[in-house]
């Protein structure tokens, strides 16, 4: 077990800022040894339903650094959300299964760990934010008694102390009039409120890590936007480390450090945002830019992806993007690609790089 | 073409319908449908197998033990009861009761209910209002209560029974019904029939009804053993099925001022009704849990 | 809400009105009171007379409303076969019969709520097949037929409960938890599902994420969202209980409501049967309003 | 050029579609037993627009502005509580049933949600087929054949006929939808939200699917939608919608290099992902959208304006023209 306390926490010895808050505004400085917060190590998960097993993760890699956003992109199905929940521990086991790998928070093995003492780390050290914020709040509770309850489970807090913290987070996610907005149920509040509720869930035990999947999704434009610069101005105070899931690629650009994209399972490509979007290497990640109508670049034309991505039942030999692929080569439908190097942070799967 | 839209692809080839109904029926719980098969046979040849007339007194061999317990002969299998008529031919006839009212005061019902709850839901207004709030307060009452007095006054009789249950066992559907048409109504698929300039009637018979249909054979699946019990408890207060009719329920009545000497007159008859309302249960548990899982409680 | 309560009181009275009148058709229609009611040595004009003092020579919403009008004044008839007036005939039995439908209520509750959690929680296990084999026993065996063989297993041979009448405590076994056992069925079924459907969502797996201990996700996270379909259904159950007390009522010779009317219907003893069902109805429709009310605490959402 | 209310004077275009001052107000009711209207929730609050034959002209904003209630409304599955909808001449609301027949063969749809959009029992051969059914009176036979040409046209194998919806991945089930509302012929098809319910890399055959569509058969599209890339990809005109109400409406491509309302900038810089760099300059605004019921005084959109000024919180300003084809409904631009 990790003996990091509240009291001892450093960053609560830091200056206030102007939300009232005890986080330093530090930024990258944040007292912690380096090294990053997440690895993930071949993960890999199955699923066993009627329609038989199969690999919805399979052999993932990554890592988050400190202050980081690592986005992890894909189009439904690729597995990226089965990644988010079994960093947790949170799928539920059968149908889901845990074939092999490591994850690894501030180097412990979450995988090697048994159920309670995962359960120390959730909330307390890895916060998470899901999609869809008019589900994810439980609507017979009100605000203050979801809000409270990780600072009463991990900290011990009661009393005023507890109220006083709760008042103080939903200030921080800039819920106006949090002392009365604690009493109210979920479904007072709008999609975007609620996302801040859930944002300031995470957030309540000043964890390392934020899982955010899909987080706006759900809400509209200017409300996404508004929700996307509160997370980054946050992680420029608290230096959290972000996974941020989603398929958007506006989202990426505006939040993201660096970017790991999924297909069928398997991450393509790894690379700093920049490269991504200026220099992309995988045919996926090409095709995928080539895809998305661009508002700010007008190309006049848009080239699709033949097809539609794989089942996670299908099973196939060499690189899953084969069939899909405009620059196929038969080595390609045979073989399944070894990850190379391109450049500093910029990892590929595909035969063309080897 | 200047524009590419991808290329696409056929999705895969499915089963024939009747390798569809193949696969479903070997899907389904094995003991519960045989068990089944097995009632409807006997309800079906009931006078092949059974060797005696259901209300024959015979020759007075009173309480006659079944044959496996001491005393008892091959005879009567399952021995005689207070007039001496053979246990096992009034079950087997009893069999036959139980399911024909079982399944046309079901049918009756959700014919009913299926109706003014396509009703309420689709048109709605004051007409829908008031189905409703009768669906209210049949579904608050005891039913039971309602039915044996309706029985008394109609007079007790195969028909009446039939009658009485069918006509107050519509209100689960008419609400479960109510609900489906509404959330149908505004689907994208109603809305497009509309575009496409189908008539009301159209909508509700090639649109609403085919995605009702599965939740009304799951809740008449669940119905048929409520019913059948109901008929039971009505015969056993006596205002079922009339003697010397061999109704499961009022075999039970009349064996039970016995029991203590002749407990076989009053077991199998509540072996039988179990077994029945059990096994279809368990399909209608089944069904449900395939076709539909949102239905919950709307049966009793 | 107040507005709600009494809105739902009125239609509750409407219900009631119509319920009752159907009764009061239904008995009108049985043959001839008045052959139930008189000496059957009286002469034509005795006959006459009573018919007279009865009002049936009056149309029959006439008379219908005539019975309510004295209902309101607290004259609820007198039997035809007793001659004692229907108050005094039901004031006992309604005690007796609320006393055993309260208490297998209660069996009810005791018995579904672990059990439903329970078979959520273990779903798929054996455990779970043994919890929902209980509940479809009790769901499909007809609870008369049961409640004669527990008579003859605990009462006759075993010695254990006494085989009828309600002196003490002992006597309410057998029949409260024959009752209470036949609901807890559905209930447990109902919670059962709701329970793995709450189990399943956002929210509950949003409080595993927080930390939250896998017992007090299962009981204060997932139960009370799960509670309020199974609270629907134990509003509706309550009219199933009330029925399957009648005959259990009649098997455990029980001195309830339920026994009093299957005898007057038996008897053609309407004025009895009118009151008996119509007093059923209102105790159902009232505690249906006491559910209605819970519902507004168990869930934020509605506002009635 | 394209340009709703002058267009009256410009006889040369020829109108399809025109709006003048549509209003839909839904009633909140309270009470049980007697209903009683406390409010309303004004969906739709007084919009004019004009449709060109041949164009496509998206309306766009976020969800609640009243852009879905707006295309329900000229699809005739609400009628208007204000104003009028006048299709080739016509008004919506005073059809005769020969008209509202004639009107049902021109005007089709497509919405978001492919799979809710097909009857799950129908074999999709029968869908594509129920429009012709309904409106052209051929013959089996012929009906057939043109099921086989409209599944051909949207890039669908015509002996896949016989299944049924969810046999078929997202992207087919949507060519369904569309194969279906060409099939008769239409003129004006009414798009909720095509492509948002599908993948990035299905989208993108969908959209070209559309373009190709419309430039064989010659239809009119009206593209409702809140993602700004597809807009600009397959419309001509756009016009933007706040709380009930058209903000600003221009040519599409005169809308991405210029938009004038405050609130289309801040729309536009939102959806703005790409080149992450200049991205993080992002205008974002305040608050969120009021409820439709309680809509603000004076300018809707003034409490959360970055550059609202006194008088916007009084006067509620008008949509006017204020460059050429350029409609725009703020006091920014008063003169």
């Amino acid at each position: 077990m990790r003996g990091k306390q509240s009291s001892s926490n450093p960053i609560c010895d830091g200056h206030r800022d102007e939300f009232g808050v005890g986080y330093a505004m530090q930024g990258i400085g944040y007292a912690m040894g380096p090294g990053p917060v997440l690895k993930v190590e071949d993960l890999r998960v199955s699923f066993s339903t009627r329609r038989g097993v199969g690999m919805a993760v399979n052999g993932v890699s990554f890592e988050v650094k400190k202050g980081e956003t690592l986005g992890l992109v894909g189009e439904s199905g690729c597995g990226k959300s089965t990644v988010a929940l079994s960093i947790m521990k949170l799928l539920p086991r059968p149908p889901a299964k845990f074939e092999g790998g490591r994850v690894l928070f501030e180097g412990e093995d979450l995988m090697a760990m048994d159920e309670e003492e995962v359960r120390s780390y959730r909330g307390r050290h890895i916060g998470m934010i899901f999609q869809d914020p008019m589900s994810s709040l439980n609507p017979v509770y009100n605000i203050n008694f979801q809000v409270a309850e990780p600072l009463r489970i991990h900290q011990g807090l009661r009393g005023s102390a507890l109220v006083d913290q709760v008042v103080t987070l939903l200030r921080r996610m800039r819920i106006p009039a949090p002392e009365n907005r604690a009493r109210d149920y979920p479904h007072q509040f709008s999609g975007g409120m609620r996302q801040r509720v859930v944002g300031s869930i995470a957030l309540s035990c000043e964890p390392e890590l934020i899982i955010a999947d899909e987080p706006t999704t759900a809400l509209d434009a200017t409300i996404q936007a508004q929700y996307l610069n509160l997370l980054r101005e946050l992680q420029e105070d608290t230096g959290v480390a972000i996974l941020l899931i989603t398929h958007d690629f506006s989202v990426v650009a505006k939040m993201c450090h660096r970017v790991a994209v999924m297909y069928a399972g398997t991450i393509v490509e790894t690379a700093e945002v920049e490269t991504i979007f200026n220099n992309p290497a995988h045919p996926y990640t090409q095709a995928l830019m080539a895809a998305v109508p661009d508002i700010a670049a007008w190309k006049g034309h848009l080239s699709p992806i033949d097809g539609s991505p794989p089942s996670i039942y299908e099973t196939h030999r060499g690189c899953p993007f084969a069939p899909r692929c405009a620059v196929v080569q038969d080595r390609c439908r045979e073989e399944a690609p070894p990850e190379t190097q391109r450049a500093k942070e910029h990892g590929v799967r595909c035969w063309l790089h080897v | 073409m200047a524009v590419s839209e991808g290329a696409i692809g056929l999705p895969r080839p499915q089963a024939s319908r009747a390798q569809k109904a193949l696969a479903f029926l070997r899907r389904a719980p094995h003991l519960p449908l045989l068990i089944l098969v097995v009632y409807a046979l006997v309800a079906v040849f009931g006078p092949w197998l059974a060797s005696y007339d259901p209300t024959d007194i015979g020759d007075m061999n009173r309480h006659a033990p079944p044959m496996f317990v001491a005393g008892g002969s091959s005879a009567h299998v399952l021995g005689t009861d207070h007039l001496g008529r053979d246990v096992f031919s009034r079950l087997v006839y009893g069999a036959r009761i139980s399911l024909i009212i079982g399944v046309t005061a079901t049918t009756m019902g959700a014919f009913l209910g299926t109706t003014l709850g396509l009703i309420a839901g689709y048109f709605g207004g004051w007409v829908g209002n008031l189905i409703m709030r009768v669906v209210d307060a049949m579904l608050a009452f005891p039913v039971l209560l309602l039915a044996l007095v309706l029985a008394v006054t109609i007079g007790p009789s195969f028909a009446t029974v039939i009658l009485v249950l069918g006509i107050l066992s519509w209100s689960g559907y008419a609400r479960l019904v109510r609900g489906q048409v509404l959330t149908l109504r505004n689907k994208e698929f109603v809305l497009l029939a509309q575009i496409a300039g189908c008539s009301p009637w159209r909508i509700i018979v090639q649109h609403i009804l085919p995605n009702v249909v599965s939740s009304i054979i799951v809740l008449a699946t669940l119905q048929i053993p409520g019913v059948i019990l109901a008929e039971a408890s009505l015969s056993f207060l006596g205002a079922g099925i009339p003697p010397p009719n061999p109704s499961w329920g009022s075999m039970i009545a009349q064996g039970r001022t016995y029991v203590t000497t002749a407990w076989w007159t009053t077991l199998f008859p509540g072996v039988a009704i179990a077994g029945l309302v059990l096994s279809l249960n368990l399909l209608g548990d089944w069904l449900r849990d395939l076709w539909d899982p949102r239905i919950q409680g709307a049966h009793r | 809400m107040l507005r709600t309560i009494v809105f739902r009181i009125l239609q509750a009275i409407v219900t009631l009105a119509v319920v009752s009148f159907v009764v009061y058709l239904a008995g009108d229609m049985t043959g001839d009171p008045v052959s139930n009611y008189v000496d059957p040595l009286a002469t034509e004009d005795d006959r006459l007379a009573i018919t007279k003092e009865l009002g049936l020579d009056k149309p029959v919403l006439y008379r219908y409303g005539l019975f309510l009008k004295n209902a309101f004044q607290g004259n609820l008839g007198k039997s035809f076969k007793t001659r004692q007036p229907v108050m005094t005939l039901v004031k006992d039995r309604l005690g007796n019969s609320l006393k055993l439908v309260l208490v297998a209520k209660a069996i009810t509750l005791a018995v579904a709520i672990p059990l439903g959690v329970y078979a959520a929680v273990h779903r798929g296990t054996f455990r779970d097949t043994l919890a929902r084999g209980f509940a479809l026993f009790f769901q499909s065996a007809p609870g008369f037929w049961v409640a004669i063989m527990a008579i003859i297993v605990f009462a006759v041979k075993l010695h254990w409960l006494p085989v009828a009448g309600m002196d003490s405590w002992r006597n309410y076994v057998l029949p409260a938890c024959i009752v209470g056992f036949g609901t807890s069925a559905g209930l447990l079924r109902i919670l059962r599902s709701s329970m793995i459907e709450s189990l399943q969502s956002e929210y509950v797996q949003l409080a595993r994420a927080k930390g939250v201990s896998e017992r007090r996700v299962v009981w204060v996270h997932a139960l009370r969202n799960a509670s309020i379909p199974a609270l629907t259904f134990f509003g509706l159950s309550l009219g199933v209980a009330i029925g399957a007390a009648v005959t259990i009522e009649v098997v455990f010779a029980w001195p309830g409501l339920g026994r009093l009317i299957v005898e007057s219907v038996t008897w053609g003893d309407y004025p009895v049967v009118l009151v008996g069902v119509i007093i059923w109805g209102a105790i159902i429709i009232g505690m249906n309003l006491i559910v209605d009310i819970t519902y507004t605490i168990v869930d934020p959402r509605v506002r009635i | 050029m394209l340009n709703g209310a002058s267009s009256a004077a410009a006889p040369s275009e020829v109108g399809i579609l025109k709006l003048q001052e549509v209003a839909k107000w839904y009633p909140i009711q309270k009470g049980i037993a007697l209903k009683r209207t406390v409010g309303h929730v004004r969906a739709v609050d007084g919009v004019s627009l004009e449709v060109m034959h041949g164009e496509t002209i998206g309306l766009v904003g976020e969800s609640g502005c009243g852009k879905t209630t707006t295309g329900k409304l000229i699809l005739r599955l609400e009628a208007p509580t204000g104003g009028q909808v006048f299709f080739e001449g016509l008004d919506l609301n005073r059809m005769s049933s020969a008209e509202v027949r004639d009107y049902r063969r021109k005007v089709q749809a497509v919405f978001q949600d492919p799979m809710a959009s097909l009857s799950p029992r129908m074999k999709v051969g029968s869908i594509i087929a129920e429009p012709m059914i309904m409106n052209l009176g051929l013959p089996r036979n012929e009906i057939l054949e043109r099921v086989g040409a409209a599944m051909e046209a949207v890039g669908l194998d015509p002996s896949a006929a016989p299944m049924y919806p969810h046999e078929f991945s997202g992207g087919q089930r949507q060519r369904i939808a569309i194969a279906r509302a060409i099939s008769v012929n239409p003129k004006l098809l009414v798009l909720d939200e095509p492509v948002s319910s599908l993948d990035i890399s299905i989208q993108a055959q969908v959209i070209n699917l559309l373009k190709r569509i419309q430039e064989e058969h010659h239809l009119t599209y009206l593209l409702i939608a809140h993602n700004l890339g597809t807009v600009r990809y397959l419309t001509h005109r756009i016009a933007v919608m706040y709380l009930g109400q058209i903000v600003e409406e221009a040519p599409t491509e005169e809308f991405f290099n210029s938009p004038m309302h405050p609130y289309s900038k801040a729309l536009l810089s939102a959806a703005m992902p790409i080149r992450p760099k200049d991205s993080r300059e992002a205008i974002v605004l305040s608050g969120e959208v009021p409820s439709p019921a309680n809509p603000p005084q004076g300018c809707r959109f003034h409490p959360r304006c970055p550059s609202a000024m006194p008088q916007c919180s009084r006067v509620a300003p008008t949509l006017r023209e204020n460059a050429p084809d350029h409609m725009v409904s703020c006091h920014l631009y008063d003169g």
